[in-house]
């Protein structure tokens, strides 16, 4: 992993801002987000070192990360943001930009589990598809 | 009181005795729900990017609806839904572009007019808890339940403004009323781990493992939620739990309206979901 | 036409490299009302200077146009020059040809062109110059310090050391402020007490300086050097002139409710000082929870009293007294914890803010300055210190540095180490600042020589669990998750303007920024005083502050009363605004835009025929008036003008520039 | 100066409040940021004294560009004046507009005495523009 001033300067992460409407610029690395996350333990990129890895244009690394699917939108993070940053909207960007490209749907019918397919609520079933496919 | 009322697709399903009890409770306490007609699935989650507004249409359409009915108030049971209308309707009164690009799809003409609430603040600001516990004759005396809120009720902060973020009573004063003793714990407001147990169950139960821990922990008895997928997350894994540690790990998880109709004496007999 | 003498200044060769001289002079002679032009090679020299008191004399000048450097440089030493030669000193124009000229443009030919259109703007508007003179007030030798804590003790102080009288107003029974609750003072370590009770006995024994404590600024009226202030003294219930301060009375009180100085840690009476060196050493009944004044019955503290100095029928007084100046000194409130649940204080008895830890840390405070758990009495081992409680969060707290707290809380974490042996202090951070004599040196030794396990990371949520804290938080340095079971917390809470300090600044008609601290004039060059004149800022209430910066600020402050109270009488600006009766319709409207409260409503008697009518006007006390002009486009019939800067002076400029 | 396209250079008035704007002009002078001679500068005490009926007036009597220099929003030397002006010129530009004047002449900026450089590139930004638009001829006095 290296920044080069290229990478700072990546359109992707102009888009990433766009989808969002967030400014990545805005956080300063406090952590707070990282603290109070559920499923932090789950992930490979905290979600403090999303916005640091935006900033630093470190696109490819985050397109790859197990956390962009880890997320689960619970707002916890934003809600407690001191720079008032919306954390999972970054993640969303991020996903969407996956989701959006050719074949990037990550949740497929056929790999519901046997307990998810009989007793899932349809709340769960549609914000998971929302969340994983387009 | 009549109010336009929004169910959900899950209160139709698998949360059927969310609705039921919820609208015996409010049958009792002279509260009228019209169903919105002709509604369609609200989206389950907000859409977290600015780029897409298709989202919006279906909740939209439905606001529009209760405005039409002329109830001025849209009621939801489900915090997923309760959570996307609130959000849409703050959208559509405060972002002028959204606003003039969702009605351009639409039939009508919708710019927020709607009140959006929960039916646990119909209870609070309509009905009063305190007269809420004048008619609750049949009291949950000596009950230790946990409150689980989630966080669809309560986030993001600004948009949902629906109680503390962090430290919400509504919960508590509602069983207050009903005569049962809520028990305090840190977890009440954390994630059960949503969406993911249809993914990546493992995170999921890791998240509910930490919940029930900390609210057996307060000494509680049973859990009350107003989400279904909290209640089939906590259900679940819970059962789970209990079954790999060979111990008890999980509590039973009510809707908040099925001890309200218990307290009500509406019949609150089918306890759990039906299948 | 005025007869008007042109001085073009060579400025060496700042002005004549650039621009030909020659021509600007040749071109100067044919402007309106010009009967003299000549050029110098340094007009500010003595010889130039000369020069014009020369000229002005043998050509019977009227008006002056300097054509030189800014008037921002010398316009100050010109006027001077034509007042010298008998010329009133606003007669005089300067034409900024250097600066906004010669030193900003190349060609010589175009320059020469502006330069020559300056010189002509100056010229015209010369010749619309009015004699200005500026009037003499008088000054009330008496300073208000609104504000006992350190900062006003210490301008009271300097004050009274410079022989004014002084009146200490102090909304306490006692003063001492923020700085009395403390235990030790970083980077030194010394005890807060044993600094500032003697400057409060100082006080208390200045010939100089009046104490009203229990008292607040009710009404401000007035000007610099002019101040009428209304100060109430609420009813203290106590005789001041015949409790000898033994104490007795607290002791059987029966009443006990949370003490605001010890922050609710321990119970204090009704009747009470706010702590045992209080000055004045005189205890006040607080009416709220007084048991004759709530119940009708009682009596107790009467009845004990020895020098029989009860009085339950006081009641609050009011002063009015004249002030040539005001200091400001009202401190700060820490910030309320509110917006911040996820830290379960409140919930749990061992999360405490850093000024309630400040007070378990005092050998005065609720546990004789033992580090004790509230929940079970006993020494904690592992402490969290969360820094940045509202601070640095434009979400939900104060989105500026509460500037003290990097510093108190390594000080808290030294404490920690030095009072329990084996406690180990954890502390979360996000930057740490320490910009300050001694002070980095200071935070070294907490992680260094005490053992403070710094972790940067704020952290996102306390999660009781029992008797213990379970504080979740990451090392964003190691990318590690932080979990850490702790005995107690301590949140560094933010600093807030005080209560009330809006309203306080709309009676002295001085401005607060967004979070209502006091603004000073300018930021870096006039930073103990208001955009009003005689008012001026000491210490946190104008910002976060520690105290070595808010004992200079108060010195600063009272040096700056002193000049102004040490004059015979003040001389006023003279270029205000002035309002023409004949036109003002008395709609008012220039009244709204004035900042400072200037104008005001005037009635005239008129003969109209046989009639007497009254009719409204706004007039401009020139006390008050600090020349903006913002009333002059406010007003519609064009009655108020600005002098030195009328309508028909920039008209003319204008013409003359377009020409 | 000429009227016709050829060769036009405009004139262009800066109204500039004594204690921000001016000081930051007499800055890019200390600091020697060049700029066109074409723009001059009248001192006024506080962009808020800065009646409209100047703006006007300079526009009839030829000037191609009008600027008006104040603190920054928030910086005003009599705390409230620029905002005075903010809110008024607005208005005055909406009028220009409505007049025929294309506003891009009429132009409103916060240069503080500190920056020198800036008040420099507002005066090169602004006379490249006034001189694309060519000679103001709408409002100039028919002399």
């Amino acid at each position: 992993m290296k920044v080069t001033a290229d990478k700072v300067n990546s359109s992707l992460v102009k888009e990433v801002e766009e989808i969002s409407g967030q400014k990545v610029s805005a956080c300063f690395q406090c952590g707070k987000c990282t603290g109070g996350c559920p499923v932090v333990s789950s992930m490979d990129i905290f979600p403090h070192l999303v916005l640091r890895f935006a900033q630093l244009g470190l696109l490819e690394e985050l397109l790859h990360s197990k956390t962009l699917w880890i997320c689960a939108s619970c707002q916890t993070c934003d809600s407690r943001c001191p720079r008032d940053v919306d954390i999972p909207k970054v993640i969303e960007a991020l996903r969407l930009l996956l989701l959006r490209r050719k074949g990037g749907n990550r949740l497929h019918p056929a790999n519901l589990s046997d307990r998810v397919r009989a007793d899932a609520p349809q709340q769960g079933l549609v914000s998971a598809f929302r969340k994983y496919a387009k | 009181m009549r109010y336009s009322y929004y169910p959900g697709c899950t209160l139709k399903t698998k949360a059927n005795n969310f609705e039921k009890t919820a609208l015996r409770t409010a049958g009792a306490l002279g509260l009228e729900m019209v169903e919105v007609p002709e509604w369609q699935c609200c989206g389950a989650l907000y859409p977290l990017n600015t780029d897409e507004l298709f989202p919006l249409l279906a909740p939209v359409r439905a606001l529009a609806q209760a405005k039409e009915a002329g109830h001025g108030t849209l009621v939801t049971l489900c915090a997923g839904c309760y959570n996307v209308f609130k959000r849409t309707n703050r959208e559509m009164s405060r972002n002028g572009e959204v606003r003039r690009k969702v009605n351009g799809y639409l039939q009508e003409e919708y710019t927020g007019e709607v009140n959006v609430l929960h039916y646990l603040e119909v209870l609070k600001k309509e009905v009063g808890f305190a007269s809420l516990a004048e008619k609750a004759q049949k009291k949950l005396t000596g009950r230790k339940v946990a409150p689980y809120y989630g966080c669809l009720l309560l986030k993001p902060r600004d948009e949902m403004d629906f109680d503390d973020v962090e430290n919400p009573t509504i919960f508590e004063d509602f069983l207050r009323a009903l005569g049962a003793e809520p028990v305090d714990y840190p977890y009440k407001t954390e994630c059960c781990g949503s969406y993911l147990s249809m993914a990546d169950e493992e995170v999921a139960a890791t998240a509910v493992g930490r919940i029930l821990l900390s609210a057996r922990k307060s000494g509680a008895e049973l859990l009350v939620v107003a989400c279904p997928l909290c209640r089939y997350n906590l259900e679940e894994y819970g059962r789970e739990l209990t079954e790999r540690t060979g111990g008890e790990a999980s509590l039973p998880v009510l809707y908040f309206t099925e001890l309200l109709a218990e307290a009500l004496a509406v019949g609150s007999e089918t306890y759990g979901e039906e299948k | 036409m005025r007869r008007t003498g042109v001085f073009i200044c060579w400025c060496g060769s700042n002005i004549a490299a650039t621009v030909d001289i020659d021509l600007a002079v040749a071109a100067a002679k044919k402007m309106p009302g010009v009967v003299f032009a000549d050029q110098n090679k340094y007009t500010c020299s003595e010889i130039g200077q000369e020069m014009i008191r020369e000229a002005i004399r043998t050509h019977r000048l009227e008006r002056v146009v300097v054509a030189a450097c800014s008037p921002r440089m010398h316009e100050n030493t010109f006027r001077k020059t034509v007042a010298a030669a008998g010329l009133n000193p606003y007669f005089l124009e300067i034409a900024n040809i250097r600066e906004q000229c010669s030193w900003v443009h190349k060609d010589k030919e175009t320059a020469t062109d502006k330069a020559i259109a300056l010189i002509r703007t100056a010229v015209a508007k010369a010749a619309r110059n009015e004699a200005l003179f500026a009037s003499e007030l008088p000054i009330e030798r008496r300073a208000l310090v609104i504000g006992g804590g350190i900062a006003g003790i210490q301008a009271a102080l300097d004050i009274a050391e410079n022989g004014f009288v002084v009146d200490l107003v102090e909304k306490e029974p006692s003063i001492g402020g923020r700085m009395a609750q403390l235990d030790k003072t970083f980077p030194t370590l010394d005890c807060s007490a044993c600094i500032l009770t003697p400057k409060m006995v100082e006080v208390a024994q200045s010939e100089k300086i009046t104490i009203f404590s229990y008292a607040e600024v009710e009404k401000v009226e007035g000007y610099v050097g002019n101040f009428t202030v209304t100060v109430r003294s609420r009813a203290r219930s106590v005789d001041m002139g015949k409790c000898t301060g033994c104490g007795d009375c607290m002791l059987k009180c029966p009443v006990k409710v949370d003490s605001e100085f010890d922050l609710g840690l321990i119970k204090r009476r009704a009747i009470y000082t706010p702590f045992p060196q209080a000055v004045p050493n005189k205890p006040a009944i607080d009416r709220e929870n007084c048991r004759w004044f709530t119940a009708g019955k009682c009596r107790v503290c009467e009845k004990v009293c020895p020098a029989g100095a009860i009085d339950y029928s006081q009641e609050d007084e009011l002063r009015t007294e004249k002030y040539g100046a005001i200091v400001v000194a009202t401190g700060f409130d820490p910030k309320k914890l509110d917006n911040y649940g996820e830290y379960a204080y409140g919930k749990h008895p061992d999360v405490l803010t850093s000024l309630e830890f400040e007070r378990l840390l005092n050998a005065s405070g609720p546990t004789g300055g033992k580090i004790l758990r509230p929940s079970n009495g006993r020494p904690p081992k592992n402490v969290a210190f969360i820094q940045c409680v509202g601070s640095r969060d434009k979400a939900k707290g104060n989105p500026y540095c509460a500037k003290v707290c990097c510093m108190y809380t390594a000080k808290h974490a030294i404490l920690l180490c030095e009072k329990v042996p084996g406690a180990r202090p954890f502390v979360f951070y996000i930057d740490v600042r320490t910009p300050g004599k001694d002070y980095e040196e200071f935070y070294n030794r907490a992680y260094e020589e005490f053992g403070a396990t710094y972790i940067k990371g704020n952290v996102s949520k306390v999660f009781p669990d029992g008797e213990k804290l379970l504080v979740r938080s990451v090392d964003a340095l190691s990318g590690a998750l932080v979990e850490l079971e702790v005995d107690m917390v301590v949140l560094a809470n933010s600093v807030d303007a005080r209560a009330g300090a809006k309203e306080l600044a709309q009676k002295l008609s001085i401005t607060t920024n967004a979070y209502n601290f006091f603004n000073e004039a300018h930021p870096k060059l006039r930073p103990v005083e208001t955009h009003t004149a005689g008012i001026f800022l000491a210490g946190t209430c104008q910002g976060p502050k520690d105290i070595p910066e808010t004992v200079a600020q108060a010195s600063a402050a009272a040096v700056k009363v002193a000049a102004l109270l040490g004059k015979d009488s003040l001389l006023s600006n003279p270029t205000v605004a002035e309002v023409n009766e004949k036109l003002c319709t008395g709609d008012m409207s220039c009244l709204a835009v004035c900042p400072y409260g200037a104008i005001s409503e005037k009635m005239l008697e008129e003969r109209r025929g046989r009639e007497t009518v009254r009719r409204k006007v706004a007039e401009v006390n020139m006390a008050l008036c600090q020349g903006c002009g913002a009333c002059t486009v406010a007003c519609r019939p064009g009655a108020i003008n600005l002098k030195g800067f009328t309508n028909e002076q920039i008209m003319a400029e204008v013409e003359a520039i377009c020409l | 100066m000429p009227v016709t396209r050829e060769g036009f250079e405009p004139l262009i008035v800066a109204f500039c409040c004594n204690w921000c704007s001016y000081a930051g002009a007499d800055l890019a002078g200390t600091s020697r940021q060049t700029y066109p001679s074409n723009v001059r500068v009248i001192r006024v005490p506080c962009s808020g004294r800065v009646n409209p009926g100047f703006i006007i007036r300079a526009f009839q009597r030829g000037a191609d560009g009008v600027l008006v220099a104040g603190c920054h929003p928030g910086d005003c030397h009599y705390h409230s004046g620029n905002y005075h002006a903010r809110r008024r010129f607005t208005i005055l530009k909406q009028m220009l507009d409505y007049l025929g004047i294309e506003p891009e002449r009429f132009q409103v900026r916060w240069i503080s005495g500190s920056e020198g450089a800036k008040f420099s590139a507002v005066m090169n930004e602004l006379t490249e523009n006034v001189r694309k638009l060519g000679p103001n001829r709408k409002l100039r006095d028919a002399r």
